[in-house]
C-alpha cells in the first residue's frame, strides 16, 4: 500500500475528534478511581461496557487503526495511531482490549496466523466479540517460560491438552486463550513447543480466581484436562512454538508503546497529565503534608521519576524502529516500569504514613490515604507480571551488553530429564 | 532473636512457638481476618497464663516473669508474635499493665489483675491523627474540673482500641503532660474501628469528648507525665520492633527454603548469583535488626532514659526502613505466588509495614535522634564552660 | 549521546571526539591538574575555530551550528566533553555568548567576538555561596546610582572566574532580577580561586563590593530579567547534563570492556550474574540519562519556557542522582585499580560528582519540579473557575 | 593459667587509669582532623611518635594485654582489653601498630609461628621495633586472594622470590612483611601456596607510592625481584599457606573486635561518642544546614547506622565467641562497615552541597565542607580494601546461608593452566 493511498494525518485528526465528541463517553471529572476490589457484578457490568465501546469504535470506522483492512482495521500508520491516542484524551476507551488482546494476542495471530485464523479472530477482536489471556505462566515455571510443562498431544486432526496455567488476568471474562503447549518432551525445552488458540469457556476448562493480597482477584489459574483443540488453531509450526514465542514475549514487553492498542496521552482536564505526581500531590494534600519538604522531595523525585520513564520508553522505541538496536533493548523499558511502580507505591505509602496501615473508612481522605497501605502490599507486581526485573536484567547484560550467558543446566537436555525441583 | 539464650529462655521460646503453631497457624489467621477482635476469645486467656501479659508487672501485682527480666523475655514473645503473625493487644495490653504497676498506686491493683488474668484489654492512647505525628505531637487536652478532670481530643490509631476496657490516655494539661485512665464505659468516648492492613491487628479511632473522670484517674503527678510516657513509648517500641524483627525471621526463612527447592532454567534459585547477593544482604539486615532489638530492649529495662530512647528509635528507624524492604525482597524473590492470600509471606509484610508507620516513622525516628544528639551536645558544651 | 544522529552530527561528534583525543588525553589532564587555567592556551581557540564558542550566537553576531539546532549541537560537544572530560568554559561562555547575542544589543557585537573566537572568556554568575541554593536564592543587589548601576554581592562557584574578562552577573533590583555585564577589571571586583574536585576545570568566588557600571552594562530591562535568566539557567543546565551523561557514558564503557578482560576464579568478571544485573541497572541509567539529555535539550531550544524549566530539572534531578551513583559502581567493579590516580576512571567520577553539586544539587531540583506542578495545579484550578 | 592468678578486672582498670594520666599525651581538644594528604616528613614524624607510644605502653607494662607473657605480653583476657581501650578515651594511641601489625600479622605469627619466630618477632612488635605489612593482593589477582602468582622457589634452604604485591598501607615506613607466595604451580591454586616473613627494606624490594585519587600516597606496590629468605622465615608448612592465610583473613575481618589491638571506645572530651553524626552535625552547622530538616535526616541517619553497625559487631562477635556460628559470620561484620563507610561518606558529601566540589580554601570552614568532596572520590574505598563487598556477599550466601557456591573455573585444575585474562 503506497502512503499516498492514506488519508493525512491532519485531516484524520479533525475526523477523529469530530467522531470522538459526538459518540464517545467521556471519563467523569476527577477520573476514574481505580479500585483494588471491585464485585464480580461491577467487573461483569464494566466488561460489558467496554465490549459496547470497542463496536463503537468498530462501527464508527475508528478501531483497528493499524490492522490490516483486510481483517477489518483501518490500515493506518502509527502516526494515525498516536494522534488518535491524543484526541482520545479525556474519553472513556475499552482498556481490557488493549492488552493482552490487541497486543501481544492479535500481534502473534497477524504475525504468524494463516489467512484463515485471521479472518475469524481479527475483525472478531475489533468489533468487540473476542477479549483474548495468555495461557503463558504455569504454577511450576516462574521465569522459565520455555520450561512449560502443559502437554499437548497429537491425536488425529487434533490435539489432546493437559496441565495447568495461571496469573491470565480475567479468564473468567475472556472468551479466547492463546496458550503455549509442550507438544515434545524428548528434545531440548525451546524445541518441543507449539502455540494453540482455543476457547477458555468449554469443559475441561476449570477457570479458578486467585486472591491476591490486596484482596483483587483478577488473576485466574486454569486447569486443562483432556481439552481438544484441532489442528487448524495452532499458530506456528509444530514443535516451531518458541519462534512464535519469542515475538510473544517482545510484544509483551513493548505494549506500552504497541501502534496496535489505544493508550490516551492525558485524561480528562488534564488532571493526570503530570502522571502520578499529580495523585501523590493530592495524597500529600490529604494527609496534611504538603508543606512538608519531605513530601515535596517525594513528589518532585516521582515526577521526574515518571518523565524519566517515558522519555526512557521513547528512546527505546525509536532506537528499535529505526533499526538502531535489537528488540532486547525493550527490557531496559520493563526494568524501568518496574522500578518506577515499585518507587511509586513506596512514595504513595510514605506519604499517607500512618493512615496508610490503619485507616479510617468513613470518609474519602481516609480511603484515599487505606488505599496506599492496600497498594503498598502488592508493590513488587509489577516488577514481577509479565516477565521478572530480574529476568529484564539478564536479558539487558547478555542480550544488549553481550555479556556471557549464565549456565543453564537445562540447555541441550532432553526436556523430560531436566531437573525442576521439588 | 537475641543470641546466646539461657536454656530457661530457649524452653520459653519453644514453648510460646508451639502454642502459636497450634492456636494461630495461618490457616486460623485467614478465618479470623472478618472477626472483630482478631483471635478466639480462649486464645487471649490462654496466653495469660503462658505470662504474655504480666512480664511487666512486679509480683506484688501478680506479675513476674521467667528471667527476672520482664522486657527482655517479652520482647522474646513479641518475636514469636511477629513469626507467627499473632493476633492479640500485646503491646497495648502490656504497655498499659507496665505503667499501672510502676506508677498505678493502689487503685490499679483492680484493673491489673484482670488484665493480667486476660479477662481485660487496655488501650495505650498516645499517637493523635492526622497532620499530628505518632511520635507524641499531644493536642488532646485535660483540665481540672472541680476535684476531677476533662478530657477533650482524639487518639488514633488505638491498639484494639473497639475491644479495650480501659485506656490510657496522655494529654497535655497546665504544667505538661499528664495521664488518665479512662474506661471505655464513660460518657463521651466514641469508638470507631479503622481498617488495618494486617489480617489480625485491630485497631481505632477514639474520641474523648468532654469525658469526665475523678482525680484518682490521673496516673502519676499531674503534668509531670513526660517522662513516664517516654518509658511506655521506649517498651512500646522495644515490642514492636521484636515483633518486626520476627516477623523478618520468618519471611526470609521461607524464602530461603523457597530458593533452595524452586529450580529454574535447571538450577535453584539459589544458585544464581544476584539472588545469592540479595540474600547476603538480607541476613545483613536482619542480624543488624535483631541486635538492634536486643540492645533497645536492654537500654529499656536499664535506668538511663537517655539511652533507651537513642537505641528505640535507632532500631526503629533501621527495622521500620529494612523490615518492609526485606519482605518485599521476599515477595520478589517468591515472584507471583508470594503475592498471593493463599501464601504465607504476606503476614510478615503486613506485620512490618504496620511497624513502619505506627508510632513514629522511620523518618521520625531520625529526626528524633538529631534532636537528642543536638541536645547531648548542647549539655556537653554546657559542661565544659 | 542522542539517538539517531544524522549523518552531518555524526561526522561532527566524530571530528570533535578525535579532536580531544589527540589535545587532552588522560596523560596530559594529568598535567594539567595545577594548571591555573587548566588547558593549554592554543587549545580554547582552536576549540572555538570548531565552532565550540559560537553555536549559540546568532549568525548576525557571527555564530551559527551545523544543523541550525545550535544547542542541540553544543549539548553533543557538551557530551563529548564529559566522556573526555575535556577542560575549557564550555558551559560558562556559551550561557553568557547566548544571553549576549539574545538580548544584549549592539554593545554586545565587540564582546561576542572575543567570545566566539576564543579570545575571552566569560563567567556567568549565577549562584551564591551558603547558605544560598545554586537556585536562584539571589542575594546579589544593583542599585541605581546616576545613570549608572552599583552592584554588591558574592557570587560563588563561578566557572572559570579567574580567567574570565567579562562576567554577567545577576542581582536584585527594584522590581525584579536585573543581569549586569561587567568587566572584570572593574574596582571593586575581587576573585578568589577556589579547589576543584575536578583535574581541569576551575572555579572562583568573585566578589564585587560597589562595583560601579553604566547603563549600558544591563541586559535587557532591569526589573525583568528573570525569564532570561531562567533561560540561561536551562541552557546551563542542558550543558551540565550532557557533560555528565557523557562521562557516564565513558565510565561504563571502560568498565564493561573491564568485566570482560579481567578473569577472577577463571571465569571473566563479565559472567558474574551479580555483576551483570549491576551492570543492567546502570546501562537503564545511562539510557535513561541520554534520553533525558535529549529531551532537556530539545525543550530549551523550544519556546515553552514552563516545559524547559521542567525537562531540565527532571535531567539535573535523574542524572545528578545516577551518574555519581552509576560513577562509583564502576570504581567498585573496578576494585583497587579503580581508586588510583593513574586509572581514568576517577576524571568521570570527578565530572559529575562537580555536576552533581553544583546549579543545584537533585534535591533542589526535586524540590523545584514540585512548586512547578503545584503551580501548574493552581493555574488549572484557575481556568476551570 | 587459671584465672585465679590474674589480676582482677577493676584493680587493673584503676591501675591503667593512673598510668595513663600520668604517661599518655592526650588528644588535642576537637579531635585530630582527619587528613588525606599529610606530606611524608609529618607521616614520618608521625611514625616515630608512634614507635615512642608504643614503647611507652611496653615499658610501662601496658603492652599486648592478650597476648602471652613469655613473648612480652600481659596473658590477659578480652575484658581487660576491653576495660583498657575504655580508660584509653581522650589518649592518644599508636594506631599504625594496630592494623596489620597486631592483627593480622601478629596474630597468624602467634598462631602458626614456631618458638622461635614469636620470640623474634612478638616482643619486638609490642616494644614498637617492627611495624608489619601483610604482602598479600597482587595487581592481577583482585578478589581471588588465592590467585597469587609472585612465586617462591626453593635453593637449598633457602627462597627465592620474584612478584609484585600491592595495596600495602604505608610500606615506605614499615619494617616487615608477611608474604603469601606460590611454591607449587602443578596443584590447584589453594594447594600450591606458603607464608614467609620477610624485610621490606632490602635489595631485591623495590618500593613504589600509589597515588589515590583523594592524593593520599599511602599505598604501596612492591617490585620483588629475587628475594632471598630463608626457610627458618616461612610461617606454616610448604604448599599449606592457604591454611594460614585462611586464618589471616578472618583475623583481617575481625580486626575492629580483635583483643589484639587497641580501639578507644571514645575521644576526647566525647567529641567523637556519638559516632560519624557528631562529624556530620558540625558539618551541617558550618554548611549553614542545621535547621534544614533534610540535613537533620541524614544526620539521624548516619547516627542509627553507625549504631547498628557497632551492635552488629558486637552480636557477630559475641555469636563466633560463644562458638553459635563459624567464622564466616564476620562477613557480616565486613559487609556492614563497607556499606556503612559508603553511606557516611555520601550523607557527608550531600550535607556540604555545592562546597564539596569547588571549596574555598582561605578558611577551616570551606576546607572542612571541601574534604566532603574528596572523601566523597574514595567513597568505595572501604567497600574494596580488605576484600571487596561482593566477596562478603558470597561468603554470607555460601558460607553462612549454605547456598550453592559460584562455578570456579580454576577448581581443581594445575594452577599454571588457569585463565587469568588479558
Amino acid at each position: 500500500m503506497s502512503t499516498g493511498e492514506l488519508e493525512p494525518i491532519e485531516d484524520f485528526r479533525l475526523r477523529a475528534r469530530d467522531w470522538l465528541r459526538e459518540n464517545m463517553p467521556t471519563v467523569p471529572a476527577g477520573g476514574a478511581r481505580q479500585m483494588a476490589t471491585r464485585s464480580d457484578e461491577e467487573e461483569l457490568a464494566e466488561v460489558a461496557e467496554e465490549r459496547r465501546l470497542q463496536r463503537l469504535l468498530f462501527d464508527g470506522g475508528f478501531a483497528g487503526i493499524c490492522f490490516p483492512k483486510q481483517y477489518g482495521g483501518l490500515g493506518l500508520t502509527p502516526a494515525h495511531a498516536a494522534v488518535f491516542n491524543e484526541e482520545m484524551a479525556g474519553y472513556r476507551y475499552p482498556w481490557r482490549f488493549q492488552v493482552p488482546t490487541m497486543t501481544p494476542c492479535a500481534a502473534v495471530i497477524l504475525e504468524f496466523g494463516t489467512h484463515e485464523q485471521k479472518l475469524a479472530h481479527i475483525p472478531a477482536i475489533l468489533r468487540g466479540d473476542e477479549l483474548w489471556m495468555q495461557f503463558l505462566s504455569e504454577p511450576g515455571s516462574g521465569s522459565d517460560l520455555a520450561g512449560v510443562r502443559t502437554s499437548a498431544v497429537r491425536q488425529g486432526d487434533d490435539w489432546v491438552l493437559n496441565g495447568s496455567k495461571i496469573w491470565t488476568t480475567g479468564a473468567w471474562w475472556s472468551d479466547w486463550g492463546l496458550c503455549l503447549a509442550r507438544t515434545n518432551w524428548d528434545v531440548p525445552k525451546h524445541r518441543g513447543l507449539s502455540v494453540f488458540m482455543l476457547p477458555i469457556h468449554q469443559a475441561g476448562i476449570e477457570v479458578s480466581r486467585i486472591e491476591m493480597i490486596n484482596g483483587n482477584r483478577e488473576f485466574c489459574q486454569e486447569y486443562l484436562t483432556d481439552v481438544v483443540v484441532p489442528d487448524s488453531a495452532r499458530v506456528g509450526g509444530v514443535d516451531d512454538g518458541w519462534t512464535v514465542a519469542t515475538r510473544w514475549l517482545f510484544y509483551e514487553r513493548t505494549f506500552h508503546s504497541s501502534p496496535l492498542t489505544l493508550h490516551p496521552t492525558a485524561t480528562a482536564g488534564g488532571q493526570a497529565a503530570d502522571g502520578p505526581a499529580a495523585g501523590l500531590m493530592h495524597l500529600a494534600e490529604a494527609a496534611g503534608r504538603l508543606d512538608d519538604p519531605a513530601a515535596r522531595d517525594l513528589i518532585g523525585e516521582a515526577h521526574a521519576l515518571s518523565v524519566a520513564m517515558r522519555e526512557l520508553d521513547h528512546r527505546v522505541h525509536t532506537t528499535i524502529a529505526t533499526g538502531g538496536a535489537s528488540d532486547q533493548l525493550a527490557s531496559l523499558s520493563r526494568l524501568m516500569h518496574g522500578v518506577a511502580a515499585g518507587r511509586f507505591s513506596a512514595i504513595g505509602f510514605e506519604l499517607a504514613g500512618p493512615d496508610a496501615v490503619a485507616a479510617s473508612l468513613d470518609d474519602e481522605t481516609g480511603q484515599l490515604l487505606g488505599d496506599q497501605g492496600t497498594s503498598y502490599l502488592v508493590r513488587q507486581l509489577m516488577s514481577i507480571a509479565g516477565g521478572t526485573t530480574e529476568m529484564a536484567r539478564n536479558a539487558i547484560a547478555e542480550r544488549v551488553l553481550g555479556m556471557p550467558r549464565e549456565t543453564s543446566l537445562d540447555r541441550g537436555v532432553p526436556f523430560r530429564d531436566v531437573r525442576h525441583g521439588s | 532473636m537475641k543470641s546466646g539464650l539461657t536454656a530457661d529462655e530457649e524452653l520459653f521460646v519453644g514453648t510460646t512457638r508451639r502454642f502459636l503453631q497450634d492456636a494461630v497457624p495461618t490457616s486460623v489467621l485467614r478465618e479470623l481476618r472478618d472477626a472483630p477482635e482478631g483471635y478466639e476469645p480462649g486464645y487471649w486467656k490462654t496466653g495469660a497464663e503462658l505470662g504474655w501479659t504480666s512480664m511487666l508487672v512486679t509480683e506484688e501485682h501478680g506479675g513476674g516473669s521467667i528471667s527476672g527480666n520482664g522486657l527482655g523475655d517479652l520482647a522474646l514473645v513479641a518475636h514469636e508474635f511477629g513469626r507467627a503473625a499473632a493476633p492479640g493487644p500485646l503491646l497495648s495490653t502490656n504497655v498499659v499493665a507496665s505503667a499501672l504497676s510502676r506508677v498505678g498506686g493502689e487503685s490499679a491493683t483492680e484493673a491489673l489483675g484482670a488484665l493480667c488474668a486476660g479477662e481485660a484489654v487496655a488501650s495505650w492512647c498516645w499517637s493523635e491523627p492526622r497532620p499530628h505525628s505518632g511520635l507524641g505531637d499531644i493536642a488532646a487536652v485535660a483540665e481540672r474540673s472541680g476535684t476531677g478532670w476533662v478530657l477533650s481530643g482524639v487518639k488514633s490509631p488505638v491498639e484494639h482500641g473497639a475491644q479495650a476496657g480501659l485506656f490510657l490516655v496522655t494529654a497535655r494539661a497546665e504544667g505538661g503532660l499528664v495521664q488518665l485512665l479512662v474506661p471505655a464505659t464513660q460518657e463521651g468516648v466514641t469508638v470507631t474501628q479503622l481498617r488495618s492492613i494486617d489480617v489480625t491487628r485491630r485497631f481505632a479511632r477514639v474520641a474523648f469528648d468532654g469525658v469526665q473522670v475523678p482525680a484518682t484517674a490521673v496516673l502519676g503527678e499531674p503534668g509531670h507525665a513526660a517522662a513516664e510516657a517516654e518509658r511506655q513509648l521506649c517498651e512500646a517500641l522495644v515490642i514492636q520492633v521484636a515483633e518486626m524483627a520476627g516477623a523478618m525471621d520468618r519471611a526470609f526463612e521461607l524464602t530461603v527454603a523457597w530458593a533452595a527447592d524452586r529450580y529454574s532454567f535447571g538450577r535453584p534459585l539459589a544458585s544464581y548469583q544476584a539472588l545469592k547477593h540479595r540474600f547476603a544482604d538480607m541476613k545483613l539486615w536482619l542480624e543488624t535488626s535483631h541486635a538492634l532489638v536486643d540492645a533497645a530492649t536492654e537500654a529499656a529495662a536499664g535506668d538511663d532514659a537517655d539511652r533507651a530512647t537513642e537505641l528505640a528509635s535507632v532500631a526503629k528507624s533501621y527495622i521500620g526502613d529494612h523490615g518492609p524492604e526485606l519482605c518485599q525482597d521476599c515477595v520478589q524473590m517468591h515472584g507471583g505466588i508470594g503475592l498471593t492470600f493463599e501464601h504465607d509471606l504476606h503476614f510478615s509484610l503486613r506485620r512490618v509495614a504496620l511497624g513502619h508507620a505506627l508510632i513514629g516513622t522511620p523518618r521520625e525516628h531520625r529526626l528524633r535522634l538529631t534532636n537528642l544528639l543536638e541536645r547531648r551536645n548542647h549539655e556537653r558544651k554546657a559542661t565544659d564552660l
